[in-house]
């Protein structure tokens, strides 16, 4: 029984300790949110153009103006062509 | 005739012990949850099959020489695939609703609690006769509380291997049935008044920001809590490769071929440890039995802790996006969302219970690190 | 120039044997095969350029701390690569035809007399001189009658490490020589008319079935021959992933990245053993020829095992089907068709060669199993 | 001469026992599918849209109807097209 | 309060050393490097995180049991990452503008004149106190000129693997400064006139041209330098799987998850070994300064030989491309490119400067063969 | 001092084997080139179709007439579709 004081006990230091600790932790994310990320974010904000941004870094080579069919569709679907052969060829 | 013999000696049906024939049952019941119900199949179909090898009279799949042995020793006993995995998971996360809206954070801590809970459980259970759990065997049962699986299979094989197979069929058998557990805490604790609080649009995140968010998470766990640092280290990784946006390869091949491979392997090397003698006793039961109240716990805790931000708080936080606090990731979002819908068809809540989701990875990463620094 | 001479010396000129000059050679023949014949070159290409590899002078490629070693040590002497390879042939394999005729099992179990004719022959072949084969020698080379690539390498790696580099290239080589050796065999033992009978189509098979029968065959081989277990169980994880539809990524990495990555190097690991020493001697003509034997008879007892059931059922049976029973999937499935077409312009086998072919399949692992349990 | 008969004689067996038992397997086989199956196959039928069955699962968030250019068709063709930019771009 | 102080003595705060500090700083320095200016970030990346990582305090990610430890020893260690990430490279190169004009083999040639005067170089540093390096030392250095990054990780963890993670900070960040080190010495080297030097369209190569070449290139390798066969064998067996048809599959997942997979992880690997005492001394300012040196003489010799070979060519030979023969693949041919169509906007120099540019890789391949044969 | 020497010697003598080496080496793979290739793409010149050569391989079993949609075009798009609604599924 002696020994079942001592583990709840120790058990018990570990959900105080425990949770005490995880909220310091996320309590100080949220600083750091709030502090460090948001200057960043005003410092260097995303370019304008701002839902395009992921995509303009990768078609810098193909800046052909979209709206009439893009060669790049083009090669995707002949991509797509090549792979589906590829995968549908002889297997094992 | 000699050969007959030997045939007949080497059958399964001249060697069967009556724990592998159960075990193999258990095998095929996580088989049936993962292929007709759906139950987190990517890892309860290979963990479901694992089981059934390991458990064949005479094939030695886990002992030395053994598939399943050499899968278990190179990916699970050195923590190789858990994390790989986390880092896969890393690549898949998005933090933008979490930084849009940093509070949340303070739920994933919340919902950490059904951790901290199960842990006084699991001691508590020591009264039960036939059942002794350790500290090291506590804190390992606690971990399912975090939903999250990756973690909990890395915690369980570093503090208590024995207990691996029933933790990780606890962890994602609940983690499964998130949507059956968690609704009626949420209405209980939850008025409909709160439930219909519809929440204002989240700013935009800059890319920038989502850069350093897993660096600056790093920063914090390598000054506050190193024990926690494979963790999440791998899974910062994996996050950083995806918002990078330098290394698309890289990141694309995390979030498939690679952690698809690993969780092939996983699942069977999980499955492996599912053995008559590891699982077939009273401390399954009371592992199961704590895994139910552990998710109950924290689904209760972030609600709670939800509804109390919503009273102090100037902009209206609905309670329900508390119990996404749990991790199980993306499902118990998802769970908010529709709870939330049911009580207003208007209030779409996914976008805004993303936030304490990924919140309670983080958490259930650090309360994982806590165990590991204090018990390991 | 004592650094020229050194320089010399450590040149492949200087140190050649010339016995790796013609493993060098055999190196080269295979990737001829491989590239202009197209025979069989996902695994050929590697097992060329590995036989060519780990016969260069002082480099020490399959030496301790060369490249080759470590992959064959890891992953072929320890039997993992080809039971992932033996995953991603599950999950490649549609076991539907099957299903839908099942007499045709039979077919792909006749075929198998080609194994075990050919362990007989192996033993006789001692009466030569310069040729010793014991039991597990002739287990290791009779089970290139499977057709069955990973089969062969799994079992020669257990059985037979040091013939494992000529029963791999015998194994492959007569895989990619099926359109040439089984159609003579199959119109000699056929008349016009049999090889002109058409088969009623297949009834349509449901996804139920489809799911539980990878389950039946793996517990059916618990019961009965857990020594093939690692084969069967695998194949039937793989096929189980295809067929459960709720995995679908990891059953599609399972047949593409894991695969390909997989057959990479294995083929490499394989060539590592074709030494001077293990492949220059009686014993490899020995095993090329016990290898022709082996598919002949094979052919032909699928063939004639189809002619009786043809004549004693009451849904005709193009005998032809039974020459696919050998395995070698899809290429045998693939003669039997085009051989039918010749005799009868409307005769399409294809689908119905499917059954016994993925029969034959089973049929080898399982005779594997059976070598495995009483030679092993 | 003593030996080789012995060896003979195993590999005999072992032809024998071999063929036995693979035979016997496979049939056993045989009646698991015309019983277990054929049983299952007559309780679980597929859906009455069989051929669809397999996409169904899936497409329950694509529910749109078929027939005009699917909303998917559209994704998966801009998939391809993000997928091909990213794997020509730069390679070492 | 025990516990609370065995988690503060468990933290990063309390157990800093201040070497760890810094190498953390460098880390984050090879994260910027890599998102913000793009300098190889495949690699960069995942070396910056493997850095911060391994100097994290009590975490023990490269002790023994540790995530780092494990992948250095299994895939550094011994070699087995960058021959793979080299077998991916052979499977992305295309050897048809070397084998349409073989002269510009002799710029690949004459670039690695950089390799060996850093090798000098190296040695003469042994003048500075603090410097203290071997030869094997020294020509782990020396590789920096080669300008590739699998072939310098391969020979400094044979050579020198204290060194490696200098080395390959040194390497990667110097290829990714090509395009700002080389033009300016470009200019310097060559005449208006002479960068204004229109090149004749390359004829069309056939098939079975690319499919011979790397079976030549290795059998060379065979015959005259078996210390290179690693690094070449690798290569050439990717660059046959491409440019043989016939295995599309192998050759794709070389090219791709394969390559992937393992730049992760060589990555991760190459930062553990960015530790303090390793890192943090005179020693790799060396390094750092000899890196320079190394790209500009290599550079340099390369436009000098392509100068020499147009006074004596009848077909004209533009001396930029010759800048490319220190590999550096594809950036160095497009710096040869971009600064030929400064001088003459017609000029398109890139498919031209593709010859020296694969070229340089065989060099540098064949150089660190003759310093593996002298040295190791 | 005298060690130093001694080092530089070497070292010496490294560089010049070295590059001796280098260049015999790919001055031999020049001529491995100007005759071997040579002769071999004489002997063996690509099909005069020589672009298509790489798919003809591979199009046996797709032999329909180009010029109209082809049917490999349907599939590799429908293809595409299942690949998007695979992965766009339910992930972690
Ligand atoms: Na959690
Ligand atoms: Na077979
Ligand atoms: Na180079």
């Amino acid at each position: 029984m002696d020994n079942m004081q001592q583990q709840f006990f120790e058990a018990g230091t570990l959900m105080l300790a425990g949770m005490v600790f995880v909220f310091v932790f996320l309590s100080m994310l949220i600083i750091f949110i709030n502090t460090v990320l948001a200057r960043l974010a005003i410092k260097f904000p995303d370019p304008i153009v701002a839902p395009l941004s992921r995509t303009n870094r990768k078609s810098k080579s193909h800046s052909k103006p979209h709206g009439e069919i893009s060669p790049a569709v083009v090669a995707a679907i002949s991509g797509a062509v090549k792979r589906y052969r590829t995968q549908h060829g002889k297997d094992k | 005739m000699d050969s007959l013999t030997k045939l007949w000696l080497s059958t399964g049906l001249a060697n069967f012990e009556i724990g592998q024939v159960v075990m193999m049952l258990v095998g095929c019941g996580l088989l049936y949850l993962a292929i007709a119900r759906n139950f987190e199949p990517l890892l309860l179909l290979p963990m479901g099959f694992g089981a059934i090898l390991t458990n064949i009279p005479v094939s030695g799949f886990s002992e030395v020489g053994g598939l399943l042995h050499y899968i278990y020793y190179a990916g699970i006993d050195t923590g190789i695939f858990p994390l790989i995995i986390f880092m896969g998971v890393g690549a898949m996360t998005d933090f933008g609703a979490l930084i849009a809206n940093p509070k949340t954070l303070l739920l994933g801590a919340a919902a950490q609690f059904g951790i901290f809970a199960t842990l006084f459980g699991a001691i508590a259970l020591n009264y039960v006769p036939g059942i002794e759990f350790t500290l090291k065997d506590a804190s390992a049962i606690a971990i399912i509380g975090g939903a999250d699986g990756p973690t909990a299979i890395f915690l369980a094989s570093k503090l208590a291997p024995d207990l691996l197979g029933a933790i990780a069929v606890a962890a994602y058998s609940y983690m499964a049935l998130v949507p059956i557990i968690q609704p009626p805490i949420m209405r209980a604790l939850t008025t409909l008044d709160e439930r219909k609080i519809e929440m204002a649009q989240l700013r935009s995140v800059t890319k920038i920001e989502k850069i350093i968010f897993p660096l600056g998470v790093l920063l914090m766990t390598i000054f506050f809590l190193p024990a926690a640092t494979p963790l999440v280290g791998m899974f910062c990784l994996g996050n950083l490769m995806r918002e990078s946006g330098v290394v698309d390869r890289l990141s694309s091949t995390a979030q498939n071929e690679l952690i698809n491979i690993t969780t092939i392997f996983l699942g069977l090397g999980v499955g492996s440890k599912l053995s008559a003698e590891a699982f077939l006793n009273v401390e399954t039961l009371g592992i199961l039995g704590l895994g139910a109240v552990a998710f109950s716990i924290g689904t209760a805790s972030g609600v709670i802790m939800a509804k109390t931000m919503n009273k102090f708080s100037k902009i209206p936080i609905n309670p329900l996006i508390g119990a996404a606090g749990v991790s199980a990731v993306p499902m118990a979002a998802r769970v908010a969302n529709k709870v939330g819908l049911e009580a207003n068809p208007h209030n779409f809540l996914l976008m805004h219970a993303m936030g304490p989701n990924v919140a309670g990875v983080l958490g259930s990463a650090v309360a994982a690190g806590v165990l590991l620094a204090l018990v390991g």
